[in-house]
């Protein structure tokens, strides 16, 4: 099985991101929330959109005006986040 | 006394970055009800509070990003934005702030400098 | 049905409370089970009586009281956190208790027996 | 001799708090006048009375009342700043004073105050 | 319940940064004392908690981190830092943890990977 | 005249070393205290020794064990802090 790994800062002045990408696993995916929706545009993530999912909390998005997001990072509601931890062995927060 | 006491108030956190942004409104807005000459300055993660279409509202907060469209009637009238930080975070187009002027680094430090004290948040 | 534990470590003046308990509504509307909300770190600060905001401002403490009051969803204080950060649960001379009463004085070692009891674990 | 104001904005927990006592001191060793230290942001959570730390370790509230009984130097706390980290000045029904005897209750203007007053303003 | 339950406690922050070191080794220890196995990982700049001859004390901190030396005795054995961490923050020689083991990021992700619940400070 | 810049955080994780070398004028002076002593050894700052006077304040260095400090930052005591503030036109916190 694989991890959900949630980023909860930006990763222009924090190493969170960093931190998340260093221990990710090949199956893996990331859930953007808080400040960390602001890694959406982030460098270090748009290679990662090709080998992994990624997705940001559309709440957060919007309340930072963000939209609209980069193609290959996909919009969810809490009940998706919910849905994602459940899914997922086991959850690592980034913050 | 520092003579002239212009002042300076740098903005590096977030829009919600644990309530900096709002306290350093606050501080701004406070010094300029009291007449005393400040402006604001957005840098690092701070251009993130330029950005137009923000909704504190959205998650809780009161929208005081909305106060930036009414700084100069509160005589705030010095603004000023690091280009380069812009560009890194892909900020373009309509901003949340009024009258800003986009400088780039080296105007934006230079411009910093003339102020007697600066307060970073 | 899953059931969970979640970890909050971050003051009422972080914008990621309201992230905290927004997720823990999700879980419940969603017909999942919350064994409890473990306090920590910063979070300890949301179970302070006397937390004021402006009335246009959310207030952590209102808002996780009435998820209390709705969910019965258990809130463990850790008491060594709180005690660094101002909160009491003592009324000896010199002390006046200012735990919000929906929240149960607890140790780590509550944080143990949740994590034990609990299908997922959500550090938020 | 310099005057001095000092902004304090770090938490009880934090360690930098200790660094801005110590130059605070220092300056007087030296001297110097600190027109006042205005406690601000998280700086705030330092004037709650019931602070409370292991005896092994330093109480930063204890550290700064001590500060204030030899010295006298005037200790702001910014009330908004302060109601939202659960620090009251009210004994109404459902509150209780709790801020440390020797910080004065002040808003933002007090700042602006010192500011004007201080030749160096200090932020720690 | 998760089945096995084996603990990780990440430690990303430095040595006094806010509390976080302090307040994730008392987590160790209490899991611990339940005879929980845990295990202690350090990154980013928790790679500072380890650098040998620090001094808590001198700065008006209790000595947690002479714990350190005695986590074999809280029966807490497995503990990992991340060697390219390190070598980024030129940490060498000595260290304040006994019996540690120096693992390359590959093998550090890898290794966490391996526990069950993994909390992060 | 010039500026005294404070830092106070590890450039290794936060932002605010570069958010410093990005204001810093030719003839500013810098200090390094708490957790901004780490910086020390960060790689930005070794170019900035040819150019820039730093210092670093002693008790922060030994309480985190970073003695011996790279050659070219000066060791300071908190009245050599004082002093400097004192010297300095004005005063940037960076924490």
């Amino acid at each position: 099985m694989a991890n959900l790994h949630i980023v909860r800062s930006s990763g222009f002045t924090h190493n969170k991101l960093r931190q998340c990408l260093q221990t990710l696993m090949a199956a893996d995916q990331i859930i953007l929330i808080d400040d960390g929706v602001y890694n959406a545009s982030h460098p270090d993530m748009m290679p990662l959109l090709n080998t992994h999912k990624v997705y940001a909390l559309q709440d957060h998005i919007q309340a930072r005006g963000l939209t609209p997001v980069p193609s290959g990072i996909e919009l969810c509601q809490y009940d998706d986040f919910v849905a994602l931890t459940i899914g997922s062995d086991k959850v690592i927060t980034w913050q | 006394m520092i003579s002239n006491n212009r002042i300076a108030i740098v903005n590096t956190a977030t829009t919600f970055d644990d309530f900096k942004a709002k306290e350093a409104l606050d501080l701004a807005l406070i010094f300029a009800s009291y007449e005393m000459p400040v402006a604001l300055f957005f840098m690092a993660d701070g251009v993130f509070q330029t950005k137009a279409n923000q909704n504190p509202e959205g998650i809780g907060n009161k929208d005081f990003i909305a106060t930036f469209k009414a700084l100069g009637f509160y005589d705030i009238d010095d603004i000023y934005i690091c280009q380069e930080d812009m560009v890194e975070r892909m900020i373009e187009g309509e901003l949340s702030v009024d009258g800003a002027e986009i400088l780039p680094r080296t105007q934006f430090k230079q411009t910093l400098n003339n102020y007697d004290l600066v307060l970073t948040f | 049905m899953t059931t969970f534990a979640i970890i909050v470590s971050t003051a009422p003046t972080d914008n990621r409370t309201l992230t905290a308990l927004k997720f823990a509504q999700a879980l419940l509307t969603q017909g999942h089970q919350i064994e409890g909300v473990f306090f920590y770190q910063h979070g300890v600060i949301n179970a302070n009586v006397y937390l004021q905001t402006p009335s246009d401002e959310i207030n952590h403490l209102t808002a996780w009281e009435a998820f209390y009051d709705v969910t019965k969803t258990p809130m463990h204080l850790c008491i060594s956190a709180a005690e660094r950060r101002g909160l009491t649960d003592s009324n000896t001379p010199g002390f006046s208790h200012n735990i919000a009463k929906n929240f149960t004085i607890s140790g780590l070692g509550e944080l143990v027996v949740l994590t034990n009891k609990a299908e997922k674990v959500i550090q938020l």
